[in-house]
């Protein structure tokens, strides 16, 4: 049985020009102790997804339109928010994208890690404090007593990122979601930080739901990806497959547009055009307007998520006819 | 920090010159001497009075002597009610408003933060639109309409309250209301214009995902931020809640302070208002001091160096 | 089956709660000037003579008896041999003189002292005029008897004795303090106070509470019913009524306008309405055009509707004054009226050049803050402007600017009043003497000078009256003044107060009063 | 390929005018708060009455009838009459003009000067903010029953100069919140952003710094409306404001007190013309601060 | 050569840290930037890297002046702009831009993009009338983004979006010297091509000076002339970009390119890194000597003694290391 059971997830914001169609049916699963990564392009509604999940999306605007996600036998979109506050920081974690917006500034960052300790496992302060140090000296940062009481203000935007990892990871919870973890570390930090991810993994049965644009990162330690394009999963494999075989035209691209498979010099490969617009109703496959192999059909229909082999789905009408 | 403050209330020497000198000319331009009454004083009484409170020196030669006088502790008597000094009179009728202040504080407060953070969580909604309407209730209803209607439905229908005086418990009680009702309105407005701000950060989504109660998200995370107007107006509000309200001594007969700021100007007791003036202006210094400090303390990013 | 109230309690203990108005600016006879002074002295000290609270004649206080001269200028005063201050020491002659001496003192500078201007040379002593103390007509006999020869004869004199500023005063207290003519001492305070009157001070909490309590000293203890008194300055007299009404007070200073119709309505028992020796009246600028004019003064005076103002405006009982001393003061009561006749106003007006109003230049009408000042001043304005066809301004000013204005003649007309000190219309008619300080309208008239000079002066009662009602004609004639209604005391009085006699100085003789409680609540 | 969702063709005009499309938003979204478009629907009608009060009153503002006192309302008297038998409801139509100028003009003068002062000791800091915070101090200090008293004599009665009193006092507590709310502001980065890009202070000032300390700003200046309008009637008791017989609401409330027990009707009417103002305003304030939240925004 | 466009010169930035509220103490000084010196020339990108919190983006802000320095000096265009006063620096403004590293706090959360992008270039007088709208719009394509999300306010952006409208609003005063701080880290790749080619291409046509700060190496090498490497404070190597990616001598380069992590998951699993020991630097208390000693698989008693200098070790490459021959 999954840990995490997510079915047509439809998340819209409804501002003043129209309905953002941020999240558009997006299914997958985690399964006990695995790591999914997500991928794609920025503001396809990964964020979105996420906090979905743990309904942290601002409302009003945002509304889930439909969907369930099922973690351990509850449905995270159904249930009450009793529930939902006792599975958030305790079984669920999150860590944010924007660490700078997402500590407080009127908190030390002991208190601010403690916290979930604190209210979720009712430990000590004294307790706390010494698993608050131990663990930001896990995720690399040394100095525990003098770092809990400094501000926020105070840490280099990477040091914060991993306060918020820190504090994410405090009470061990059975999932993490991950949104963009290690952006704002360098690979040393980064290669430290995802080791430790694994060891909690290893330890704890942790999964992990890793959002990140660094494929590099990705490579390392998914086990499958689900590549996103407006709101909507546009492909699944497992990574190997993935990397080995782009089907979707779309994950090609963006396979090819990695900096480090470039001669220095010569121009990276771009996908040409813009990101859709969400408000406007989409009629047809999403990527259809960028994507160089798209046929007129492409424009009249929407592609569904379709398994073509074991393991592995994507969302394009010419894969799934065979044709690409 | 210390040294902050220290410089802070050394600082405070120059701004209370600075006031000493400018009130003690202000006052003197008001038409209307100390001793005018509706029964004339002859020539040769006023002429005596005057020497004996040493008016008829020249002008900057008794600013100089205020000056000295005030260097040393003695803020000189009072011209009309010569029973006790200045000093002595503060000294008397402080207590009186501090203890009332410190009361209407605390129902300011109370009442404030409840209404303002209830209002904030679910905007636009029944749990805003109620306190908030009290609160406004509150501000329509000036404390001189307030204090009677009050007395009037408690004290005298109901019989459940005194009317008037200082001396027992339950006197306390009505002018307490009266007093920190206002103030309770202005810091509900305020808190709920301060949360709903800070409630929409980020760091909020943070709080929440850690699976935070609402109250502890709110208390803990939001009202830090939420309150930084509250405080700033805090400021002024409680050196004037602490320094009496003329309407509320008035209305309830307290012996605080507040009537004698406007008494003293009234009857052009020189020495009582510029007395009354420097120990308001000292405790304004003061609070604002400790606002200052209060949003060094609540916003770690505004420091003080 | 009431509630216990505070007053209730108090009835039980003997004990007699007032409402006192302002706070006392002073206990201090010698230094204070005010009404709410006048009740707590009056309290705690007591003169060489007194008076009977009914009929307001002359019984022995402090004095046992006393004799005049006949001519009317040497009282000789002799103290009873029982009379004692707080602390037991005996009152004596020199006690007195002290006390007089001290508030004639010119470095003193009591703003009262006039009061005692009567006595031979006082005046003179006073000013500073003579160094000498022993010059002033007032000497010790002996230890128990004072003598005391007045400037001319002063019918009055004997009445004076109830005002403070002829109380004695405790010179070994006041010398032990700070001496006689130091102002800002302690004398007052409780602990240091001694007192020669039915009470003495136990208690004076500023703007809280003045308590006294029985002088178990005074002479007449015996007859004192009262335990004490305690007084509360109350100065809104909103809240002194609430007070009042939830029990918390035996006896108000003053009553609200709007509740005094509201409880005239209701018959409400415990409301006296008092009359009282003052007249509210207008005042003129007599210095400045129009206003120099007597006939537009007499057309202002005239077209004033004094009845239908009292009757609607101010009511409580007041009288409209169409003259200037109140009835009855001193067993005088003017013969000269100031009619309502629009028509003669006109005319008046129009024979000074203004017919109609036409060309009447904008006079304002200053107040000082008050609300009753301005309802009238509102009312007034209207009727002038209606009778007389002028425009009239309202100029409201605070208490000391209003004050300035008026002796500094800056204004057109002012609202004014006068309470008398003691019922004689000597005290009333002789603010209008020209260069007196409370004049403050510039009216000057030789004639009227020397008719109320003159009167001063006759000793006899009835010529002395008479030329008195020459004066107040010419006065009104004149019409530096326009009178507008005679003040009434309107209070609220518990029925636990026993003994009650209302007088129309509004002096109050503690010692003959009582509380009782109603029989259901006496144990 | 389709043509239809093409990138380009999506591009509508759209109409973009100078600048401030925070106010133009908020105009838009406050139109849909219908509380706070009743508040302002009030608050105009109260303007136009105000402004008509001469040819709309039935009775002039002093027109006696001391025969008929007081009376409650009635067909011929909607709020009653006064002591001097005034009908209420003229006058207060009449207060009305006064408070409303009165409370507009000065909260007026205190939102420029405080914001304005705030915003600048605050952004500027150090030594500049000090002495800045130091003269509000002594103006708090100074006492304000004498400067009004020594205003009124020297400079004559006139509503300029009640402003000035006012606006003088109703400034200082603004400028503390505005300063705390700013100095906290500063510090963000898109503060220090602007000085990169090295925009000139005064845009700083006025386009960044203070349209995010705007929550507050109209809070307090709701608030000082209707304080205004009551410190008028103090104010008039020191001899300064408007001259008998003409009135102001907090006259008329001031009236009302005294006779509320037999006469409700003086005390009501008046206090109901403020709280209406008081509200509409309040509900008009916080449509703006909720229109101006650009991320709370409900549409 | 011509006169470099950015001179540092032993730039240092100092934070001093209190403990307690009322009798503040110093506890220390965090030495975020310790005696950095640099030369970038004009129309030369170079990369500057490092571990997470060693003062990259203190450097910046130091540059921008948005921290002042502690000691040493910054010189733009031959002046020196650190000893300037504000009114005549400002002049120069637009033409030395930050990017920041956050930019979502870097952007006024009630401004719409078009305000943000507009704003400047009004301000400057880059352009006016219709004309801002056209710009805007070019602005906004340039760097990816629909003009139509002109109105939008920042928030109702993803993070890449907003990471664009930052750089866009940066590039709109076609400044000469750019600073950008992590500009692509929170993009996907796609996106983060476009970004790189633009800054690529503007670097040709605009001769755009960059400093380019970012954790991903890759993305370094292939945009940088040359890349310099931050260890707590200090550089520790300096050198062309190819010399620096493939043949790092400082063990912290070395560690770092070793670390990087390779978009295929069957080299990634082969990988061999250099193993450092988990003893992260803390930049209040650093280690005595060379600040990387305790992490480094290298490091001999001697390195606790003496602060290594860079030292040249090749054609226009540093490293600031005593054991630079023997490994
Ligand atoms: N509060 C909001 N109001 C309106 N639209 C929003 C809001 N929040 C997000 N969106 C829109 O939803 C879409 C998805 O945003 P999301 O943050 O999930 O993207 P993302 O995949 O996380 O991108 P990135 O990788 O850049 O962070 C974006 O187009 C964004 O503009
Ligand atoms: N205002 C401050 N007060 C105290 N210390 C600070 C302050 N700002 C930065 N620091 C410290 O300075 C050091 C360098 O910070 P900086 O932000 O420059 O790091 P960075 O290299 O940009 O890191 P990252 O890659 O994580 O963004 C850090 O140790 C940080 O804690
Ligand atoms: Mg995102
Ligand atoms: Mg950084």
């Amino acid at each position: 049985m999954p840990l995490l059971d997510v079915h047509e997830l439809t998340t819209h914001f409804h501002t003043r020009e129209g309905v953002v169609r941020a999240v558009n049916g997006v299914s997958f699963r985690v399964e006990p102790g695995e790591t999914i990564g997500i991928v794609g392009e920025s503001g396809s509604g990964k964020t979105v997804a996420s906090l979905s999940l743990l309904g942290l999306i601002p409302s009003p605007p945002g509304r889930i339109e439909k969907g369930t996600a099922v973690f351990d036998g509850v449905d995270l979109l159904a249930c009450g928010a009793q529930t939902l506050r006792s599975i958030r920081g305790r079984a669920i974690s999150m860590i944010f994208q924007d660490p700078m917006t997402a500590l407080n500034p009127f908190m030390r960052i002991g208190d601010q890690l403690m916290e979930p300790l604190r209210v979720h496992e009712g430990v000590s302060r004294r307790e706390a404090r010494a698993q608050a140090a131990e663990m930001l000296r896990l995720v690399g940062i040394q100095d525990g007593a003098r770092n809990l009481d400094a501000w926020p203000h105070e840490f280099s935007g990477g040091m914060r990122q991993r306060v918020m990892i820190a504090m994410a990871l405090i009470t061990r919870p059975h999932l993490l979601i991950a949104d963009e973890p290690t952006t704002a570390l360098d690979v040393t930090i980064q290669a430290q930080i995802l080791e430790l991810l694994a060891r909690l993994q290893r330890e704890l049965g942790m999964a992990v739901i890793l959002i990140t644009h660094d494929l590099g990162v990705v490579a390392r330690v998914c086990r499958r990806l689900y590549v996103m394009y407006a709101g909507q999963v546009m492909e699944s494999a497992s990574t190997d497959e993935l990397f080995a075989r782009p089907q979707h035209p779309y994950t090609e691209a963006l396979l090819q547009s990695l900096p480090s498979t470039h001669v220095k010099g010569e121009p990276l490969h771009t996908i040409p055009g813009l990101p859709p617009d969400l408000i406007a109703p989409i009629a047809g496959c999403p990527f259809a307007p960028r994507c160089a192999k798209a046929t007129d059909r492409c424009g009249r229909g929407t592609p569904a998520l379709q398994e073509i082999a074991p393991g592995r789905a994507t969302a394009c009408f010419r894969v799934q006819d065979g044709e690409l | 920090m210390l040294k902050y403050i220290i410089r802070r209330l050394l600082g405070f020497v120059p701004t209370l010159f600075v006031i000493a000198t400018v009130v003690f000319f202000l006052i003197r331009l008001a038409p209307g001497g100390p001793f005018d009454a509706e029964r004339n004083v002859s020539d040769e009484v006023l002429r005596n009075l005057e020497a004996y409170y040493r008016l008829d020196a020249p002008l900057h030669e008794q600013y100089f002597r205020y000056l000295w006088d005030v260097l040393h502790g003695d803020l000189g008597p009072s011209f009309e009610k010569p029973s006790r000094t200045v000093s002595e009179w503060i000294a008397y009728r402080f207590p009186v408003s501090l203890e009332l202040g410190l009361y209407g504080l605390a129902v300011a407060l109370v009442l404030g933060l409840c209404a303002g953070i209830t209002a904030s969580l679910r905007p636009n909604t029944l749990t805003d639109h109620v306190p908030m309407t009290f609160a406004m209730a509150g501000i329509c209803i000036p404390n001189f309409v307030l204090g009677p209607l009050l007395v009037l439905a408690l004290s005298i229908h109901l019989g459940w309250l005194p009317v008037s005086g200082w001396e027992y418990p339950e006197d306390k009680i009505l002018p307490a209301i009266t007093l920190g009702v206002p103030y309770a309105a202005y810091i509900a407005r305020l808190s709920r214009g301060g949360m709903l701000e800070v409630l929409s950060q980020d760091f909020i989504r943070t709080a929440r995902a850690k699976g935070l109660s609402e109250a502890r998200v709110v208390l803990r995370h939001a009202l830090r931020g939420g309150i930084q107007p509250v405080v700033a107006f805090l400021g002024p509000a409680t050196a004037g809640l602490i320094t009496g309200s003329f309407v509320v001594e008035n209305i309830f007969q307290i012996p605080g302070l507040g009537s004698e700021f406007v008494g003293a100007a009234l009857h052009r007791d020189y020495t009582m208002i510029l007395g009354t003036v420097l120990f308001f202006a000292a405790l304004i210094l003061l609070f604002n001091l400790l606002v200052d400090l209060a949003q060094a303390w609540l916003d770690p990013r505004v420091r003080y160096e | 089956g009431a509630r216990e109230t505070r007053a209730g309690k108090a009835s039980v203990e003997g004990v007699l709660l007032v409402g006192n108005g302002a706070e006392p600016q002073e206990l201090d006879p010698h230094l204070v000037s005010g009404v709410p002074e006048h009740r707590v002295l009056s309290a705690l000290f007591e003169g060489l003579v007194d008076l009977d609270p009914a009929t307001l004649e002359p019984i022995p206080g402090t004095a046992e008896r006393w004799t005049v001269s006949p001519d009317g200028l040497v009282y000789t005063f002799y103290l009873r041999d029982g009379a004692q201050w707080s602390n037991g020491d005996p009152v004596t002659a020199q006690d007195f003189l002290y006390a007089w001496e001290r508030i004639l003192t010119p470095t003193l500078a009591s703003e009262y002292a006039s009061m005692l201007h009567c006595v031979a040379n006082a005046r003179a002593f006073n000013t500073g005029e003579i160094k000498d103390f022993s010059q002033v007509g007032v000497k010790a006999l002996d230890d128990s008897t004072i003598e005391v020869r007045l400037e001319q004869p002063t019918p009055y004199f004997l009445s004076l004795h109830v005002h403070y500023t002829w109380y004695p005063v405790p010179r070994k207290v006041i010398e032990a303090l700070g001496g006689m003519t130091a102002r800002n001492t302690k004398w007052t305070q409780p602990e240091h106070m001694v007192s020669n009157g039915a009470f003495k001070l136990a208690q004076w909490e500023p703007d809280k509470v003045i308590r006294v309590e029985k002088n178990p000293h005074y002479w007449n203890a015996a007859a004192v019913r009262l335990q004490g008194i305690a007084f509360y300055p109350i100065e809104d007299a909103m809240t002194e009524d609430r007070t009042f009404r939830t029990g918390g007070l035996h006896l108000t200073e003053n009553v609200p306008l709007p509740k005094i119709e509201m409880y005239q309505k209701e018959q409400f028992p415990f409301l006296h309405i008092d009359p009282y020796l003052g007249t509210y009246y207008y005042r003129i600028n007599t210095t400045e055009p129009p206003f120099d004019d007597a006939r537009v003064r007499r057309a202002f005076a005239l077209s004033l509707d004094r009845d239908t103002l009292v009757a609607q405006v101010v009511n409580a009982g007041r009288q409209p004054a169409a003259h200037y001393v109140p009835p009855d003061t001193g067993g005088y009561t003017s013969n000269a009226r100031m009619p309502y006749d629009v028509e003669q106003a006109r005319r008046l007006l129009a024979e000074a050049g203004y017919p109609g109003g036409q060309g009447f230049p904008k006079v304002e009408l200053l107040y000082n803050t008050s609300d009753d000042h301005k309802r009238i001043a509102e009312a007034v304005q209207q009727m002038w402007n209606q009778a007389l066809g002028v425009e009239v301004q309202l100029l409201n000013q605070d208490w000391k600017v209003y004050l300035n204005s008026m002796n500094t003649l800056n204004y057109d007309i002012a609202r004014s009043g006068w309470i008398g000190d003691y019922s004689d219309p000597y005290n009333f008619l002789e603010c209008f003497l020209s260069g007196n300080g409370n004049n403050r309208t510039g009216y000057a008239s030789d004639q009227y000078d020397r008719l109320v000079r003159k009167g001063a002066s006759i000793m006899y009662k009835t010529g002395r009256l008479a030329t008195y009602q020459q004066a107040e004609d010419i006065l009104l004639a004149d019409a530096p003044i326009i009178p507008v209604y005679f003040y009434t005391r309107p209070y609220l009085l518990s029925p636990d107060v026993k003994n009650w006699q209302p007088n129309h100085l509004g002096y109050i003789s503690w010692k003959t009063l009582y509380v009782e409680p109603p029989p259901e609540q006496a144990r | 390929m389709s043509e239809a969702r093409g990138p380009e063709s999506s591009v509508e005009p759209i109409a973009v005018e100078r600048g401030a499309s925070l106010w133009r938003d908020a105009l838009v979204r406050l139109r849909k708060n219908h509380l706070a478009a009743a508040g302002l629907v009030a608050l105009f009608a109260l303007l136009v009455v105000s402004l008509l009060t001469p040819w709309i009153a039935p009775y002039g503002y002093e027109d006696q009838d001391l025969a008929l006192g007081a009376v409650p309302p009635s067909g011929a008297h909607w709020f009653g009459t006064d002591l001097l038998g005034r009908d209420l409801f003229t006058r207060v139509l009449y207060g009305g003009r006064i408070s409303l100028l009165v409370g507009f003009a000065a909260t007026g003068v205190s939102l420029c000067v405080g914001v304005l002062y705030g915003a600048c000791a605050g952004y500027l800091g150090g030594r500049t903010d000090a002495l800045m915070m130091r003269f509000v101090d002594i103006l708090y200090s100074l006492p304000f029953v004498i400067f009004v008293i020594i205003l009124t004599v020297y400079f004559g009665r006139n509503i300029v100069l009640l402003f000035m009193a006012i606006g003088a006092v109703e400034w200082l507590t603004m400028a503390r919140i505005v300063r705390g709310q700013v100095m906290s502001l500063r510090q963000k980065e898109f503060i220090e952003a602007t000085t990169v890009m090295g925009l000139p202070r005064h845009r700083v000032l006025l386009w960044h710094l203070i349209p995010n300390t705007l929550g507050p700003i109209i809070v307090y200046a709701t608030l000082t409306v209707p304080r205004v309008m009551l410190m008028e009637a103090f104010l008039s008791y020191l001899g300064l404001g408007v001259q008998a017989p003409m009135s102001s609401w907090g006259l008329l409330i001031n009236e009302g007190v005294q006779t509320m027990e037999n006469r409700p009707w003086m005390l009501i009417f008046p206090s109901l013309a403020l709280s209406i103002t008081l509200f509409s305003l309040n509900f008009l304030g916080d449509g703006l601060r909720d229109a101006l939240d650009v991320r709370a925004s409900k549409d | 050569m011509t006169r470099p466009l950015l001179e540092l010169r032993a730039l240092r930035v100092h934070f001093p840290v209190y403990s307690g509220l009322i009798r503040r103490r110093l506890a220390g000084t965090v030495r975020a930037v310790d005696g950095v010196s640099l030369d970038v020339a004009p129309g030369e990108t170079v990369g500057l890297v490092g571990e997470s919190g060693c003062g990259k983006s203190t450097l910046a802000r130091a540059v921008v002046r948005l921290v002042p320095c502690t000691g040493g000096t910054v010189s733009f265009e031959g002046r020196e702009i650190s000893a300037m006063r504000e009114p005549a620096f400002r002049a120069l403004r637009p033409r030395l831009q930050l990017i920041f590293q956050d930019p979502y706090a870097s952007l006024n959360p009630r401004m719409t993009v078009f305000d943000a992008l507009a704003e400047p270039l009004r301000v400057h007088g880059l352009a006016d009338g219709r004309d801002v709208r056209r710009r805007v719009s070019d602005l906004m394509e340039l760097v990816g983004l629909a003009p139509r999300f002109m109105r939008k306010y920042p928030h109702e952006f993803s993070g890449g979006q907003r990471q664009r409208i930052a750089i866009a609003r940066a590039l709109a005063l076609e400044p000469r010297l750019v600073i950008a701080d992590e500009p692509v880290s929170a993009l996907d790749v796609s996106v983060q091509a476009q970004i790189l080619n633009l800054i690529a291409r503007l670097r040709e046509q605009m001769g755009l000076t960059l400093l380019f700060i970012a954790h991903d190496l890759s993305v370094v090498h292939y945009l940088s002339h040359r890349i310099a490497v931050m260890y707590l404070g200090r550089l520790v190597e300096l050198g062309p970009a190819s010399e620096v990616f493939y043949r790092p001598r400082h063990p912290y380069t070395r560690a770092l390119i070793s670390a990087i992590p390779v978009p295929d998951p069957v080299k990634e699993k082969t990988r061999q890194r250099v193993a450092l020991h988990d003893e992260p630097a803390s930049a209040l208390n650093p280690p005595s000597g060379c600040a990387f000693r305790p992490r480094c698989p290298w490091a001999e008693p001697r390195c606790a003694e003496i602060v290594p200098p860079l030292e040249s070790c090749g054609e226009g490459h540093q490293a600031a290391c005593i054991r630079l021959e023997d490994i």
